[in-house]
């Protein structure tokens, strides 16, 4: 706003000072308010994500499960705004503080504030990320761990663990930030644009020590080691959270720009409108191809068209796109949903071969094309876009458009960072919770089902007869029997 | 738009004082270079506020999608659920790639000539001044909800393999060259032609009853009538059957959605947002006839729903949900095409009438046994062709002209008085998709049929494709279930009948 | 815009009258653009709230009814539509009027218009607002309802008991509202910003009403007058339209505003975009507070985590915050939240008491929580937002934060008065349909459920075998019978 002043009151003759200040006040009030109502569209569409992971969890596990996963997921929510609200935004985004953790506007103390220039709509969009990292997790460790274990990790991670790493790569102080004014990590800082690896990386590494250290679900691996897919029970439940998630994308994606009016070169007709529309685009053709490339991969190896493969691997397209989606071509995008469900399918196999249970694929889906992601920005990544997006970040760019190997490097170290956090305290957590009894449920508890004996009942009731056979349930009905009628 | 806030000393000469008249071009050219500046400045915001309105209308759109899935899943039996979700998927995922190759290109690529376009392919040399990615964006969404229409009339017997053929085909160039003739400014019967408009007027389609609605309906209905109807439909007597879906509570969800998505869809094919009409300043603007459309949009889809609510209890007695959203649909898609340039009571109009051509439709599909699992031939094709008549009927000339701009005296409907030019042109974009349409997807499918790669066997369409196609059953609510019911299916489960698990050493409690 | 141009001239030089002027249109077009943007995106998402509500209703029933809730849900919209146009509008935003009813605009007449600002967009959000009231009822009077009478009490509420109510505290001519002019009530006027009185409480009292006149389900107490629960069929679709109505309620509140643009101070980084972002922060903190509190408080009371429980604690913090959701701080809203939690079970046991029976604990979760927010209001409004956000009433604030009891009354007499007005009107309706036995099914249609005695048929057939049970249904399948298929 300032130099909008200086460039025109030049311009506009006696009075000018004042005149272009009017003036400027006025773009710049107008450009608050479209940047406002861009960046809490996006944090309503990123929050329905919330509405797709509930749903696409309930679809894949066991009716029998259906109530306690969904539960979860409204609690992620839930908890995640309360803990996000009190000190998962400061440690974040608390300016000014150190490389490591933010330590201001605690309970949003002094929000909004123009020197850090966070506003509330700032704020609501960082708390729907946070809870999205929380349901990726809950997928992982599904159908077999005890409630208070979940309530437990759950705070941990939206309170603690994930806002301390969104601040080193994210906040404008963090170590590793393509948002700092110098000190940049290898004269470069780590491009994670949406969170391929602030995000994703996290939740599913975080799944990954849950799943491991509780084991697999019972009857998932045969007597004598084989496979035995204990299928969901709802792929249309399935189908509609995928399609949510595809929809609630295009806040996390698009939306990670904050703001849609800043100029590339005044008066022109590209902008960053136009880079927000070029995210939308390569985060579509990342998915779709993955989604393809799974459909044809898994007819080859199942011999079937599985729906719920091809929705898993539309997600692992989104998940690897999710680094890069700002920086790189349509066409690039192409090959990044390519490999990542490839790599979603390699790690799946590998999953099998090691007996690790994940009732979701979160560990893969998430972990595996998350890390691809984070590395295929390193190397697609292109000068044009990367200039522009990130203005005052010295140019490095991806390895294959000849942008040299810095960039690259700094996105390697972000993934093995991010692993060795999480799991330093993650694993932990889970290894406590585990030693402690607390994390997974009895086998007699996990045969009947969590819905009976923790939750009140089974989800699902769609005969008045069911009603006779469900013994467990505290809650009978009486209109089935014969009785006359009140009224 | 640009033109809009371009400064030009034409347009200040009579805003400043006539006491200087003589300066005036010096003084208008002078404060002009100041202007610039600013111009830049307004041109910027406008940028960034059309484009926030685009993209999210085209999230809308997309969310249609959603709407398609889940109204196609609850409207089929259980045991073909898996595969007509599948197909929903593929729509999007297929369309995007097809749509991003070839398919834009072909509708919106310029300059061009005024059957196809032929720039942008792969996106190449994109955006430009006049075309951005947000656009590219939308287009990609109304394409693939035309092929989400023609699933739904093949549903429960068709191949997936003829399916991946025919949606491609159409997503990435059937449609493209439809909406190309119709939407792009180089097309022949396009409204926004500079020039040679048919019929001096152009058609008026603004949101696509046309384009898209009755190019996947007629594509259903080929579809649907070379494969024949389902197992079942029709009893040896050759009285109807109804194969009722398997889940209402499915279709209310999709139907609620795609009403969701419609407000992308007909309020959102305005483009932009910032555009005054008059010399600016105004309270009314192209932001008013947004908020018109919308509206028009809600009352055509309201007042045939309640017109189908009473006809139908009427007809066959009953108070019927699936009958109602079906209605409501139809009126969404009749005033689709003219909902920017009637009023908000021209389209109960429209409304009205559209649940009554859907409602005959369907009376006629009964009486020459065609079979449609959900209605999409009668409710796309139908209620789309008279929407089109509609818009001849019923536009009114301010709306038109606000809309269409930079010609005035535009012929605009029948009944206000507009003249027969515009009815006329519309008659002849119904004639002119249901020739392309048949010409190009009727031969398709035909081929599909000859070569036996349509429709499925009889043993897999009694058993369903869920199971023998796509690896198991959509739902598993009870564990007995899957043993008992699906042995088709290659992976059993373990633990019900064996119940000593492996990994907890415990013996299993009979399952509850 | 003509102070703008009265601004700007001087400062321009001479002649420059008519330069202001254009440059000031300009200014004028893109507010009115972004403006319209931000409501008419929030009215479609207040409209993805009918949505919510018809999944959550379909949920909390019991199969044998689905067809008929949803049936209900989807008209209140399509009547609502065409009521609302004809009169409704009218008779709520119709100006100039009396303090009692609008009465212009009918049919749209005269819309847009520059005198009274109303445009298409700020109809389709108030249609949006009134079909969510009569959705609140259909739930309270769910399962044993004729359908003719729902459709008479939902075209009489949607057309006019509620458009009086909204003319009353949202007009500018309505005789309790905080949009005035002058002469406002106790010299304060009501605050509801969002319609936790106008909305929440009409639906709520309109639905006591009419369950109050109907009586419990068959079989909702025993012959000893237990309560027995009977269980809704799905509890995903009861998560699922949970989450649809928390995506809307970012419509519903910070669409309120209906402007996005207007500044506090122009050229200032706060303005009505923070205010609009505050009030989406609000309104996630006392929903989660809510969930929160519920999950805890039913744990303690009934040994189970209960994940609808917790859907109807969460509905019930939004329902509270409605009304104060723009001017209070976030801190107060995890109050809010916490009360309205414990409101919420306090209705229910009463409920249960006095043998009341509402399937979807609408008249508790929306009358009840609805007046704890009006209260809520009149005690935690601060002075400076309340400033901001009515910047022409007479600043009379919460009674807590030092604004003096005035306030507080006003919401005490909103209460009152809605309760009032909402009783003598659809209190006499219901009662008189009762009269005429148009109100109640029969028994025999109770026990065997309306979808198969009204609607055709039920929801659902997830098993070919299913078909031969159903014996009410009027059409049969043929391919069961092994008869040799046609081809």
């Amino acid at each position: 706003m300032a130099s909008c002043t200086a460039d025109l009151a030049p311009l506009l003759g006696p009075n000018a000072t004042a005149a272009a200040g009017y003036i400027c006040n006025k773009f710049s009030d107008s450009a608050f308010a479209v940047d406002n109502t861009y960046l809490l569209f996006s944090a309503y569409l990123v929050f329905s994500m919330q509405l797709g992971f509930a749903m696409l969890c309930a679809g894949s596990v066991r009716a029998k499960n259906t109530m306690n996963i969904m539960l979860t997921n409204v609690l992620d929510a839930a908890t995640g705004g309360l803990f996000y609200y009190l000190f998962g935004f400061a440690f974040a985004f608390g300016s000014p503080s150190n490389g490591f953790i933010g330590r201001h506007n605690f309970g949003l103390k002094s929000i909004p504030s123009s020197s850090s220039s966070l506003d509330y709509s700032n704020f609501l969009y960082q708390w729907a990320f946070a809870i999205a990292a929380a349901g990726i997790t809950s997928g992982s460790i599904a159908e077999r761990t005890q409630f208070v274990a979940y309530l437990i990790y759950s705070s941990f991670l939206t309170g603690f663990v994930y806002p301390v790493v969104s601040h080193w790569f994210w906040a404008t102080d963090g170590w590793a930030s393509a948002f700092r004014s110098d000190d940049f990590l290898f004269g470069s800082g780590v491009i994670d644009f949406a969170g391929s690896g602030v995000v994703h990386i996290v939740g599913g590494v975080a799944g990954l020590w849950g799943a491991l250290i509780e084991g697999p679900r019972i009857g998932r691996f045969d007597h004598s080691g084989r496979s035995v897919a204990l299928r969901g029970h709802s792929a249309t439940l399935v189908v509609l959270g995928t399609f949510m998630l595809w929809f609630g994308w295009y806040g996390f994606n698009p939306g990670s720009f904050n703001k849609i009016s800043p100029v590339y070169t005044s008066g022109n007709f590209y902008g960053q409108w136009s880079a927000v529309g070029r995210t939308a685009v390569t985060t579509t053709l990342a998915g779709c191809t993955a989604a393809l490339t799974t459909l044809f991969g898994k007819r080859i190896l199942t011999g079937h068209w599985n729906v719920t493969d091809v929705c898993n691997g539309l997600l692992g397209g989104f998940a690897a796109i999710t680094s890069g989606c700002s920086v790189v071509e349509p066409w690039a995008a192409v090959i990044c949903g390519f490999v990542a469900a490839l790599v979603l399918i390699g790690c799946n196999k590998l999953a099998e071969k090691v007996k690790f249970d994940d009732p979701l694929e979160a560990a893969q889906l998430h972990g595996g094309c998350g890390a691809w992601g984070v590395l295929f920005t390193g190397l697609f990544a292109t000068e044009k876009y990367v200039r522009e997006v990130y203005p005052s970040r010295p140019v490095k760019y991806g390895l294959f458009m000849g942008g040299g190997g810095r960039l690259f490097a700094a996105q390697i170290i972000q993934i093995l960072v991010i692993a060795g956090w999480v799991s330093a305290t993650m694993g932990t957590l889970f290894y406590l919770l585990h030693k402690f009894g607390l994390l997974r449920i009895s086998a007699d508890d996990e045969l009947a089902g969590m819905d009976l004996t923790r939750h009140g009942g089974l989800a699902y009731i769609y005969h008045d007869e069911d009603e006779s056979h469900k013994q467990g349930t505290q809650m009978r009905k009486i209109e089935s029997h014969p009785t006359p009628p009140a009224v | 738009t640009m033109a809009s806030l371009t400064c030009t000393a034409s347009d200040l000469i009579p805003l400043l004082s006539s006491s200087s008249s003589t300066n005036a071009t010096a003084l208008a050219s002078f404060l002009c270079t100041r202007f610039s500046t600013i111009s830049d400045q307004l041109s910027d915001a406008t940028h960034a506020i059309d484009n926030t309105y685009l993209l999210f209308s085209a999230y809308l759109v997309f969310a249609m999608q959603l709407g398609f899935a889940m109204l196609c899943a609850g409207s089929v039996r259980a045991k073909n659920t898996m595969n007509i979700m599948l197909t929903n998927v593929l729509d999007a995922a297929a369309g995007a790639l097809s749509y991003y190759l070839f398919g834009f290109a072909f509708a919106f690529g310029s300059p061009s000539n005024g059957f196809i376009g032929r720039h942008f392919f792969g996106l190449k040399a994109y955006p430009s001044p006049s075309s951005d990615y947000s656009f590219f964006l939308y287009q990609w969404a109304f394409a693939i909800a035309a092929a989400g229409i023609t699933s739904g009339s093949i549903a429960e017997r068709t191949q997936f393999v003829a399916y991946l053929i025919y949606s491609s085909f159409l997503t990435g160039f059937v449609y493209p060259t439809v909406s190309h003739w119709f939407w792009s400014g180089d097309g022949w019967a396009s409204a926004s032609r500079s020039d040679n408009l048919l019929f001096g007027s152009g058609v008026i389609d603004f949101a696509g009853s046309g384009v898209v609605h009755m190019v996947g309906g007629i594509a259903g209905l080929w579809g649907a009538l070379i494969e024949g109807p389902r197992l079942g439909r029709f009893d040896r007597a050759d009285r109807s059957v109804a194969l009722r879906g398997h889940s209402a509570s499915l279709v209310v969800l999709g139907t609620f959605l795609l009403w969701f998505g419609w407000y992308g869809f007909n309020p959102g094919s305005f483009l932009t947002i910032v555009k005054g009409y008059g010399r600016g300043g105004g309270y009314y603007g192209q932001w008013s006839a947004i908020g018109r459309t919308a509206v028009t949009t809600t009352m055509a889809g309201c007042t045939a729903a309640l017109t189908t609510l009473f006809s139908k209890r009427l007809l066959v007695g009953h108070w019927n949900v699936i009958d109602v959203c079906n209605g409501l649909l139809g009126g969404f898609a009749a005033i689709t095409s003219g909902c920017s340039v009637v009023e908000p009571w021209a389209a109960i109009i429209c409304g009205f009438v559209a649940a009554w051509v859907l409602i005959g439709f369907n009376l006629l599909a009964s009486k020459l046994k065609y079979d449609d699992p959900l209605e999409a031939a009668q409710l796309h094709g139908g209620c789309g062709a008279w929407g089109l008549l509609f818009t001849g009927l019923f536009a009114t000339e301010a709306y038109v002209n606000e809309v269409y701009p930079g010609r005035p005296g535009r012929p605009h409907g029948l009944f206000m008085g507009g003249g027969g030019k515009l009815l006329g042109a519309q008659i002849i974009q119904i004639l002119v998709i249901a020739g392309w349409v048949t010409a190009t997807m009727g031969p398709l499918f035909y081929v599909l049929h000859k070569m036996k790669l349509l429709r499925i066997s009889e043993n897999d369409e009694t058993a369903g494709m869920d199971l023998t196609r796509h690896g198991g059953f959509a739902y598993a609510y009870h564990d007995e279930e899957d043993l008992s019911r699906t042995p088709g299916f290659m992976m059993t489960k373990i633990e019900p009948t064996n119940g000593s698990p492996s990994t907890e050493g415990q013996t299993s409690p009979s399952n509850v």
